[in-house]
């Protein structure tokens, strides 16, 4: 999909400065990290039936997730969708909780009443996560808008996927959002596949995001969407804009998953040698590398990910002893009161 | 007291409610500068300015949702949808996004926002500028409804909706914007989820709603003075929450229900409370419970047939006095 | 005869339909290529080839705007949305432009197309990919609705649907799509409009719709077994035009009547069901309608709350039970 | 709105050569005439109380109507607004049947059940007028694509107005007949307001149809709606396009209407002065002076003013004369059985 001066572009920002300093750096690499172990998790408990109803992993997109939560200030909002965990993760909120939803347990974030397409943590920024495709664009522009009323300082991130391009909500946010000029951003991660349809069947521009910028007088940002450092860097730029009252953005990440779109799905439909290529180009991968170039030890990438590995294992067992949810909840919290009065 | 249009207690109960809370903003197409198309909102941008008072696109989508990410932050939005038909093109809001994402995230997102539009026939506007919608949200669980039928309730039923913690769908009908009522000075807030007995009777309970309520009067008056029955009128005002307990206890007391819907048909308001009355009152029942509503078909345009497809106080009178066997 | 899945019984329906009819197209999300997240429509795009069997960006309102353009142009266009819940975001369509086109246009538009939609719970897939919302649709005037609960009915009403003139939302329950049924051999064209007595009874009346059509079945057994009560199952099969003679006609021999909705409380076809009865068939009932529901609150997503949620067979026996006094 | 470079390329179209032809402009003139007389007419009958409902009018934008009517073949199709008196009189639709609606009654097009918003004459190829905001794009979608399937030249023509672009449903469409290379031409009118509000206040870019083209792989295309031979060239020019397989065009037509938005709307929104810049540039008074230049003799020119003023007259008369429709309608043409029945 990307031309090769888009990949020219998108990795222009990934030299070997050190703009981004090494605590960060292994900031960064951690949460990847987080995701990938996580996500993996996820799919193992599923092939166990311990996963119930649907769920949609990030593995191979980790890059993304890191690079903008970790451009977040506390106080940032994001909007995520159903593939929503690795954002959830990077913003913070534990494993046990993301896994404990998706197991549908009474630990999990939700108690198991959202489950997996809508990973929710408030106090962690995360303002949901929306399972009906282009709903949250819109929602993310009013979060900016209170913002922007209020004089607050804080910005709206608001994350979806390339086939998200081509719905109707999308088009009204984006010019919403550019008319008002409110401090939010528009993350597309295209994956270059809506469910199991190539994104450049469906849609009539190379670029589903960046193409159309122009038509909400945005500048057209493409980047590499597998380099957290490319991702954190563009990330800050826009988080720049937006506090200084400069409005929205719409950056188009350049990015693929590993797994199928949802726990059903063998991914079948990709052109041989495809997953191959973009393993080469596996963010975890890419990014390991840059912290050796940079000379960190090797021993403080490996205790990391020996860290989260137990971490990971450590919340399995935790979701696994955790009761269901108790049958009390069913009706709690349709409204503000806690119940769920239709009638007196 | 004064005497106030129905369309100028809108101004005045969205004033009140940006008086007394910063919070409180507005949006929706043409509201600001314009005043809005049905002349509801004139003069809240000049008094509370570009920032609380904002013209929007024409893009529903868009301003749902910018009012639920609003409410969800911290404020008290008010939007407008100018027709309620126009739901349909944000319907996604009013069914997904409001009356859920409290229930999904286990009680961490809120949404405090009220939705006014202008619903309901009587214009000649035809088929996709009349409707009566109100059941399209009454049959989303999560959402709170209200309709009111007077100046003073417009007032009133707003300021409960907008200090109300939850999404409420405010229908302001278009054919009472220019019906006049007598308003209390100061401060109006009324209580969501409560009918009112307009009128005390003892052979038939008529529930009816907005529009509906000047008709069942009329017709009750009628009934009096022409068949010598009594019937008691309810304005149901709210259907979520629902006052079943006024409504069961008019019931208890008239022995015969009949609802006045302007919804058509199938799965109105109406058919809601017939099925609660049938289930836990049948025993009450002296006659069948009756519903009185607009044809199932689609709205026409012409005066002469529009003037005929709503219920009206004959229709009303006639379907009373003879089932009552009068 | 054969027995068949009722996936692969939308998929023999759809090919029946295009195999006879060339003007009979096919279009959606991930339809073609992949056969549809369901697997509803896998060997279409094989069979049919690429200009009848098209996949689509995520467009609802295109698909659904464009089937009706080839609708009243000349095709008989299905369209599959892909979960029913995302009717909010094409709303539109199915409640202001296909349903009032012939009415405003007195007759001289035409709109012969079918919505297929893969409704209901049972998944754990939570709020917004599990809802009932076939009283979405019942409510709106001008469209014909129905949806099948067996392979055979899948078949035979999805062929009744391609060949009528108006247009037909078509519900299929994603719950039943793995259950399996006899289906005869060779063309299979069914009614709308026509609800089907599943179980003979005397003492009760008990109306179901798709996946609680099994339920209701089992409960009847239970009923009898356990507690002697005789009930006669109707599956209603289609909500518009609705068999309203046979639902009667159960009443007026059984006297009691019991409804089993997926939709969520307020506003539920069983709720316009009863109304009808209680209007007109008040002296034959021996005592008060009751429905049997989803409560009405958003759906869980967790296995344990969404089991419970649902009516159950045991939810049904002890209500008909209590009910009937025995 | 328009840029000077803007308006350049709007009227470089517009010199006095005879691609058109005699018989055409007159046509073209006509068309204008009928649609200023009737529309003035209804306005005059609004005021007597005899038109009902609300209306939309045309005034002002009759070059557009005409234009594009007079690039149709039999059997292309016009799917309108409520704005669309003017592009159903451009089909050949009669005055009368137009009026006749407008003042509901059972002489006019629909026989008063559908009214001003909703003109629809099958057998002329006006597939409907819509009163949602953008529902027609989709629909008009539909048609190309039937026409697309069964090998039919016939292309579909959709109107609206500048304001419609900021909706969902503009969006899906044209991408959606770009991708599937759709005979559909989409005609944004605009007319510089939504309803009350400029449309500069609430778009993103200056031009809401022309600059957003990019983001459908379109061309962007602007012309000066108010010059009939301008808009007809550029409508055969789609048309061609279109017929030839290549695909959706998207064409914006700078153009203003001299009324309010509907029959209640004094307008007072706009600035002093904007009126009377735009009625220096009336289509019909462009398009008389065209007439002049080419050699066109005065008395042809008032022939057709006076008989149009005659039709207009006639049609009046016959709709003040016509029934108001039975009542036994109400209950027709809701199913193709002619019914309403519901139940049984
Ligand atoms: C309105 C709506 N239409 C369709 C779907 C079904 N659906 C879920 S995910 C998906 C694909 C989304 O693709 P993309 O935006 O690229 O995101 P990705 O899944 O690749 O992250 C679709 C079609 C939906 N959830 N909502
Ligand atoms: C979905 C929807 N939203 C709002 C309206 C109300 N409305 C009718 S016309 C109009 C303005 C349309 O502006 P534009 O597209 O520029 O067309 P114009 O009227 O100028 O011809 C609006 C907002 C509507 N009919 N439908
Ligand atoms: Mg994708
Ligand atoms: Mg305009």
């Amino acid at each position: 999909m990307a031309t090769a001066k888009d990949r020219a572009q998108a990795s222009a920002g990934s030299g070997l400065n050190d703009d981004i300093g090494e605590a960060k750096r292994l900031e960064l690499y951690r949460t990847q990290v987080v995701i990938r172990e996580a996500e993996q998790r996820a799919f193992d408990l599923f092939l166990q039936n311990l996963v119930k109803g649907t769920s949609h992993l990030s593995l191979g997109q980790e890059a993304v997730a890191a690079g903008f939560a970790g451009a977040m200030k506390p106080g940032d909002l994001s909007f995520c969708t159903y593939r929503g965990h690795a954002h959830t993760l990077a913003r913070g909120v534990s494993v046990e909780k993301v896994l404990g939803e998706l197991m549908q347990r009474d630990n999990g974030l939700m108690r198991g009443k959202g489950g997996s397409m809508h990973l929710t943590s408030a106090e962690h920024g995360v303002m949901g996560s929306y399972a009906i495709i282009g709903a949250h664009l819109p929602i993310a522009c009013g979060a900016a808008w209170r913002a922007q009323y209020k004089g607050a300082k804080d910005v709206s991130v608001c994350f979806f996927g390339d086939g998200t391009t081509n719905i109707g909500a999308f088009h009204e946010a984006l010019n919403f959002a550019a008319v008002w000029k409110l401090p939010v951003i528009f993350v597309c991660e295209n994956n270059l596949y809506m469910e199991y349809t190539p994104i450049g069947d469906v849609t009539a521009v190379p670029h589903p995001a960046g193409d159309r910028a122009a038509s909400y007088g945005l500048e057209r940002v493409i980047v590499d969407g597998n380099d957290a450092d490319v991702v954190y860097r563009t990330a800050q730029a826009a988080f720049d804009k937006a506090r200084a009252g400069g409005g929205p953005s719409l950056i188009e990440c350049l990015t693929y998953r590993h797994s199928g779109h949802s726990r059903a799905d063998p991914a079948k439909y990709r052109p041989e040698g495809e997953l191959e290529r973009w393993k080469e180009r596996d963010p975890i991968k890419i990014y390991k590398e840059r912290l050796k170039q940079f000379g960190i030890a090797e021993n403080v990438i490996n205790d990391i990910d020996t860290d989260v590995k137990r971490v990971v294992d450590d919340a399995t067992e935790a979701c696994k002893a955790a009761p269901v949810p108790p049958v009390d909840i069913l009706t709690t919290d349709v409204y503000a009161d806690g119940g769920w009065a239709w009638r007196n | 007291m004064a005497e106030l249009t129905y369309r100028d207690a809108v101004i005045r109960g969205i004033a009140q409610e940006m008086e007394r809370d910063p919070d409180v903003v507005f949006l929706g197409e043409d509201v600001a500068k314009a005043g809005g198309v049905f002349k509801a909102t004139v003069g809240l941008f000049e008094q509370f300015g570009p920032l609380r008072v904002r013209d929007t696109p024409i893009s529903e989508q868009a301003i749902m949702g910018a009012a639920m990410g609003a409410a969800m932050t911290g404020l008290k939005p008010i939007a407008e949808i100018m027709f309620s038909d126009f739901f349909a093109v944000c319907f996604d809001y009013i069914a997904n996004e409001f009356p859920k994402s409290r229930y999904m995230s286990n009680g961490q997102l809120k949404c405090p926002l009220v939705v006014r539009t202008g619903n309901g026939a009587g214009s000649r506007f035809g088929a996709q500028h009349s409707q009566s919608v109100e059941n399209w949200c009454m049959m989303i669980p999560g959402l709170k409804v209200v309709a009111p039928s007077s100046p003073r309730d417009v007032i009133g039923l707003l300021a409960a909706a907008v200090r109300d913690p939850d999404p409420v769908i405010f229908f302001e009908h278009k054919s009472l914007y220019a019906t006049k009522g007598e308003v209390p000075d100061g401060e109006i807030v009324d209580q969501l989820g409560t009918a009112k007995i307009l009128r005390p009777g003892t052979d038939a309970t008529i529930l009816a709603l907005a529009l509906m309520v000047p008709r069942a009067l009329a017709a009750a008056e009628k009934l009096q003075a022409e068949h010598g029955i009594n019937a008691e009128v309810v304005d149901v005002r709210s259907l979520v929450p629902l006052d079943t307990q006024t409504i069961l206890g008019s019931v208890a007391r008239t022995h015969r229900l009949f609802t006045v819907e302007e919804n058509p048909r199938l799965c109105g308001w109406g058919a809601e409370i017939v099925s609660i009355v049938a289930d836990e009152a049948f025993y009450d029942l002296d006659g069948p419970p009756v519903r009185i509503t607009t044809p199932h078909i689609p709205l026409p345009a012409a005066d002469n047939l529009e003037d005929i497809v709503l219920p009206t106080v004959d229709r009303i009178v006639e379907t009373v006095r003879r089932s009552l066997g009068s």
